[in-house]
C-alpha cells in the first residue's frame, strides 16, 4: 500500500456515516473502482447508478467491509479500513442493512426465518422480534406467504424477502443494490417508498440502480458511476423534500394487518 | 453474552444435521462406535494380559536338583544360602520321597509306581519363589546363573521360555494396542469431521450470509462444534456400553477380569467427545479462514 | 385428473411448437395458473408481460417439463405433458434455451466453461464447441472476461453469461426470463436486439418481463398474465416488423472480434 | 452414444473430485484401504486356521490302555477288531518295555528309570490312528465309546478336550470373521458415499442445472460412479500390496503359510470396485429420484 494509513488528513465531520477517500479497488488485475472520493452525511439518502458492470455493487460491498480498498480509504460508523480489528466486522455489519443484488436467502429456511434469522444473529428478545417480521413482511406484502421456502416464491416475492431482512433490524444504514430489478414498477414503487419511508426515520439509504432514469426522478443526491469513477454527484435538495412528501402520502397503509392476516390464516388451514 | 434467543437457535442448529441426514449421522455414530470399541476393546485385554502376566509371573519359580550323594547336612545348609540370594523370597525342600509322590500323581492311578521302583532314582530339590520384582526372563537368568556355579547344584530347571514368550507377546500387544488406537482415533476424527462437513457443504450460503448478517465466528462455530461433540458422546455411550454389557456376561464365566473403573469410563466419553470436537473443528477450519 | 388425457380436441396446427390447453398449475395448495390457453407458432416472438408473482415465471417451468400441469395440457414440440416419456425430457430440454430469472450459473466454472458445458450435455464435437461459445460470448461483451467466475462477475455480467449459455445449442425455443432485469437501458437494448435476431433466424422467443412498458415499444405479441389468469394476448404484427427491421439495424457489429480480443488477453497477460 | 468431447468431459469430472478434495479422498482411500486390509486378514486368518486345524486334527490319536493279565494272544487278537472300527484308520501295539522307554524320554537324563524299577508298572497299549473324515470331536466320542465296552480294554485316553476347544475356536473365528466382514463392507461403502455425497453436495446446483440443460441421467452419474470406483480401485490396491508385502516378509520363517491365489487377489480388488460403486450409487439415488 503506498499510501499513509492516515489519508483522510481533514477533520471529518461529525454528520458523516460513511467516507470514501481516494479509493482504489483491483479484483486481481482488474480495476474495479479508481480513486473514488464522496462522503454520506447521516440520514441522507443517495442514488447510485450506473451502466452494468460500473462498481455499483463493490461500492456496497466496500462498506460492509466484505472487501478492503486496495488503495485509499473507506471509513463507516468510524471504522477506519485502514487500521481496523476484524473481529469488530460482525457489530458493523449488524448496523447496516443490505439488500444483496441476488438475494441470498437461505434455500432451506422459510420467509419468516430468513427475516427471523438476521435478528438471531444479533441477539433480539424473542418477543420483539415476532413484532419486527410480522410488520416486515406485512409491509412487503408477504405476510401470508411467510412459511414458504425461497424456491416456492417468483423473483420478485423473493427479492422482497430480502428486502424485508435488511430492515428487519432497523439498520443505521441500509446499502439496497437494485432492489427493484425483479419487481413491476406498482411493487416497485411500494419498495421505493419504503425506503423513502425508512430514510425518513433517520436511517442513511443508499439506493443501487442500473436504470438512471428511474433515479433522475427522484430528485435526490445522485451518484453516477462509470468504469469504476465517479462521473457525476448531483444533490437535487429541493425536488427530494417533495418527492419525500409525495412518498409518505402514497404509502398505501392499506396493507393488510398482521390481526387479519392472522385470521385469513386460520382459515386457510381449517 | 448470548441472548435467551441465541441459545436456542444454536441448541436447533445443533441437532439440525442429525434431523436432516438422520442416516448418516447414524452410521457415522455406529461407525465411530465400532471403531472406540475397538480401542476400548484393545485397552481391556491390554490390561487383562497385564493382569494375567502379573499372576503367570507369580508361578516362575526355580527348582534346583542336588546332586544325590551329599546328605541331609549339606542339603540342609544350602536352605540359608538360598534364601539371602537378591530376589528369593522363600524356599522349600522336597525329599526324593517327595519326588517320587510328584511323579506318582503326574501318572495317575493306573500305575503304580512307588511299588514298582526297587530304588528312587529322583534327586532331591528346592523349590526356590521369587519375589515380585524378580519375576522377569533376566533377573530369573541371572540367579539361575548364580546357584549353578555352587558344586551342591546338578540343574537348575524354570519355565523361561514361557517367561519370555509372555513378555514378548505382551510388549508386543502393547504395541500393536497403541498403533490400533492411534488408526482408530484417526478414523474416528475423519468420519466425524466429514460428516460435519457434509452438513457444512449444504451450509455454505447459510455460513457466508451469517458473515455478511453480521454473525461472530464462534455463533457460526457452535452448532457445528456441538454436532460433533454430541456425534462423539453418542458413539462413546454406544462403544462403553457394549463393552459394559459383554463384561458383566462374561464375569461370571471368566474369574479375574479386568474392568475400566468408572471414573476411567467417565473419562473414555469424555475421550470421546473430545475427538467429536476435533473432528468438528477440522471442519470447520476451512470455512472461517478469512 | 379431471381432464380427459387428450383434452386438445382440435386438429394442431402443424406449425404450433407451444401450446398450452386449459392449464391450470397448483403448488400444494396455491393455484399458480388458472385455465390457460394459448399456442405459440413456430418462428414466433412472444413477450410474457405481468406483476411480480403473476405466474410468468412458472409458464417458462411447463415449457420446459420442469413442472407438469395439475389440470389441463401442454404440448411442446410434439411432446405432451399428459401423456409421456419421463426419459425424452432431456432431449425436449436441449432444444430449449432458458434465460432463468437467478441465471443459475455454475459457480465453480468460469465463463466460458459455463457456456460450453450446455453444449457437452448435447455432445457436440470440441471445435464447433469453441466456436460457439467465441461468437456468443463476443456478442454479449464478455469474451475477455472468460475465465472469470460467475462470483467475480458484476449481476448484469453475470445475466449475460447465462444469455449466452441459453443461446449457445443454438435453440429452438428460446426462453428468457426476466433477461434484462439486471442491465442497464444501453445493454438491455443490445440483448432485446440480440432476442431479435436469434428470432429472425427461425428460433421461437418468449420474453417474460414484469415491465408492460418495455414490452409495449417491441410491438410484438405480447400475453399479458395477471394473478394466473391470462387478462390480454395481443398481436401488433405490423409494428413488429418494423421493430424487427429497426433493431436488425441498430445491431452493432462492431462488437469486438475474437481475434483482436486474443491479441488484447495475450498482452494483459504479459 | 456419447461423443468424444462427452467422454473427454466425463473423465474429467470423474479426477474433479479427487483434486478438489485431495485430503478427503486420501484419508477416505486409507482407511476404506485399512478397512479392506482387515477383512482380508480375517480372510487369510480363517484360510490358515483351517488349514492348522486339518494339520492339529492328524494327532488326533486314541491310546488304548489293556489289562495287565491279557498274555501276547488275546492282546495281538485285538488289533484286527481294532482295525475294522468305521473311521479307524491304523493300529500300532505299544508293549510295555515301550512304553517305560517312553517314560524314560519324558523324564529325561538325570534321573534312569529303567533301571530304578523293580517290576514294569506301565500297561501295554494300542495306539489308534483315525482316518481324516473321522477326526472330529463326535466321531472321536463314539470310537472311544464302543472300544471301552470291550472286556479287554482299561482305559481309553485322547486329547479330546483340545480338539474340542480347536473345533470351537475355528467355527468362533468363522463367525466372526463373518461378521467383520459384514461390519467392514457396510463401513467400507459408508465411507465412500460420504465422500461422493460430500462432493456431490457441493455439486447439487450442478446437478440440477445439467438437468435443465438436458443431460441424462446417466451423464450425470458417470462421474460420480467412477469417482467411488476409483477409490475402491485404490483402496483395494493398497489393501492387497500392504498384505502381499507382509506375506513375502514372513513367508520365510513362517512355514505353510496359505496366502491368496493371483485369480482370488484380483477378485479382491474386483470387490474393492464393486464396493465403491455400491457407496457411490447409494450417495447419487437421492439425487436423481426425480
Ligand atoms: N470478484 C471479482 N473478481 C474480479 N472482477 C470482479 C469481481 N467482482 C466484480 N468484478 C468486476 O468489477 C466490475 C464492477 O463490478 P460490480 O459488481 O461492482 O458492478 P455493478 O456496477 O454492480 O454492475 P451490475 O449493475 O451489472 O451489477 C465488473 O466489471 C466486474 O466484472
Ligand atoms: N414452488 C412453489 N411453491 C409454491 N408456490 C410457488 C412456487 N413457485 C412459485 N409459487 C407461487 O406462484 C406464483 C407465481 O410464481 P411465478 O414465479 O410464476 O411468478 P412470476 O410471474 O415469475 O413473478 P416474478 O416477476 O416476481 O418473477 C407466486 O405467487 C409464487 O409465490
Ligand atoms: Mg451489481
Ligand atoms: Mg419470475
Amino acid at each position: 500500500m503506498k499510501f499513509d494509513s492516515k489519508i483522510n488528513k481533514g477533520p471529518l465531520d461529525l454528520r458523516t456515516v460513511i467516507g470514501f477517500f481516494h479509493t482504489h479497488l483491483l479484483y486481481r488485475d482488474h480495476a474495479a473502482l479508481t480513486d473514488v472520493s464522496f462522503t454520506v452525511a447521516n440520514g441522507e439518502f443517495v442514488c447510485l447508478t450506473g451502466p452494468s458492470g460500473a462498481g455499483k455493487s463493490s461500492i456496497l460491498r466496500l462498506i460492509t467491509m466484505d472487501l478492503l480498498p486496495t488503495e485509499g480509504q473507506v471509513i463507516v460508523r468510524g471504522m477506519v479500513s485502514t487500521n481496523m480489528n476484524r473481529r469488530r466486522i460482525p457489530l458493523l455489519r449488524r448496523e447496516i442493512g443490505y439488500v444483496f443484488q441476488d438475494f441470498r436467502l437461505l434455500e432451506d429456511r422459510d420467509v419468516y426465518q430468513n427475516v427471523q434469522f438476521a435478528q438471531v444473529v444479533v441477539g433480539i428478545s424473542s418477543k420483539q422480534m415476532k413484532n419486527n417480521v410480522m410488520r416486515l413482511l406485512t409491509q412487503v406484502g408477504l405476510w401470508d406467504k411467510r412459511h414458504r421456502l425461497p424456491h416456492q416464491l417468483s423473483g420478485g416475492e423473493q427479492q422482497r424477502v430480502a428486502i424485508a431482512r435488511a430492515m428487519v433490524n432497523s439498520p443505521k444504514i441500509l446499502l439496497a443494490d437494485e432492489p427493484t430489478g425483479n419487481l413491476d414498477p406498482v411493487v416497485a414503487q411500494e419498495i421505493i417508498d419504503l425506503l423513502f419511508r425508512i430514510n425518513t426515520g433517520g436511517t442513511c439509504v443508499v439506493f443501487s440502480t442500473h436504470d438512471h432514469e428511474i433515479v433522475k426522478n427522484f430528485g435526490q443526491r445522485v451518484i453516477v458511476i462509470e468504469n469504476g469513477r465517479i462521473t457525476s454527484d448531483e444533490e437535487h435538495k429541493t425536488a427530494a423534500s417533495t418527492a419525500h412528501r409525495l412518498a409518505d402520502r402514497m404509502y398505501r397503509p392499506s396493507a393488510p394487518q398482521p390481526a387479519a392476516v392472522r385470521v385469513q390464516e386460520g382459515s386457510e388451514r381449517a | 453474552m448470548p441472548s435467551k434467543t441465541q441459545i436456542g437457535y444454536l441448541l436447533r442448529e445443533s441437532f439440525a444435521g442429525f434431523a436432516r441426514r438422520k442416516l448418516t449421522t447414524g452410521v457415522t455414530i455406529l461407525i465411530m462406535g465400532s471403531a472406540l470399541l475397538i480401542l476400548a476393546l484393545f485397552t481391556i485385554v491390554t490390561l487383562n494380559l497385564g493382569s494375567l502376566l502379573e499372576t503367570a509371573r507369580g508361578g516362575i519359580d526355580l527348582r534346583v536338583f542336588l546332586h544325590e550323594e551329599l546328605g541331609a547336612q549339606r542339603e540342609a545348609e544350602l536352605q540359608p544360602r538360598l534364601v539371602v540370594i537378591p530376589g528369593v523370597q522363600s524356599v522349600a525342600y522336597i525329599s526324593k520321597d517327595m519326588a517320587l509322590r510328584e511323579l506318582q500323581a503326574q501318572l495317575g492311578d493306573e500305575v503304580d509306581i512307588m511299588t514298582a521302583v526297587d530304588t528312587n532314582p529322583l534327586p532331591p530339590s528346592y523349590q526356590v519363589t521369587l519375589s515380585p520384582d524378580a519375576r522377569t526372563a533376566a533377573a530369573v537368568e541371572r540367579i539361575e546363573q548364580e546357584i549353578l556355579l555352587w558344586p551342591e547344584v546338578q540343574e537348575v530347571v524354570y519355565a523361561q521360555r514361557w517367561v519370555e514368550v509372555l513378555e514378548r507377546w505382551n510388549s508386543v500387544f502393547r504395541l500393536a494396542s497403541l498403533i490400533v488406537s492411534l488408526v482408530v482415533f484417526a478414523a474416528a476424527v475423519f468420519v466425524i469431521s466429514n460428516t460435519v462437513k457434509l452438513t457444512m457443504a449444504s451450509q455454505a450460503r447459510l455460513i457466508e450470509i451469517m458473515k455478511l448478517v453480521g454473525a461472530t465466528n464462534w455463533f457460526i462455530r457452535t452448532p457445528y462444534l456441538c454436532e460433533g461433540m454430541l456425534q462423539g458422546l453418542l458413539a462413546g455411550v454406544i462403544a462403553m456400553g457394549i463393552l459394559a454389557g459383554t463384561y458383566s456376561l462374561l464375569r461370571s464365566q471368566m474369574d479375574g477380569l479386568v474392568f475400566f473403573t468408572p471414573w476411567q469410563m467417565v473419562g473414555f466419553v469424555l475421550l470421546c467427545i473430545s475427538l467429536g470436537l476435533v473432528g468438528s473443528w477440522a471442519a470447520i477450519r476451512k470455512y472461517l479462514r478469512t
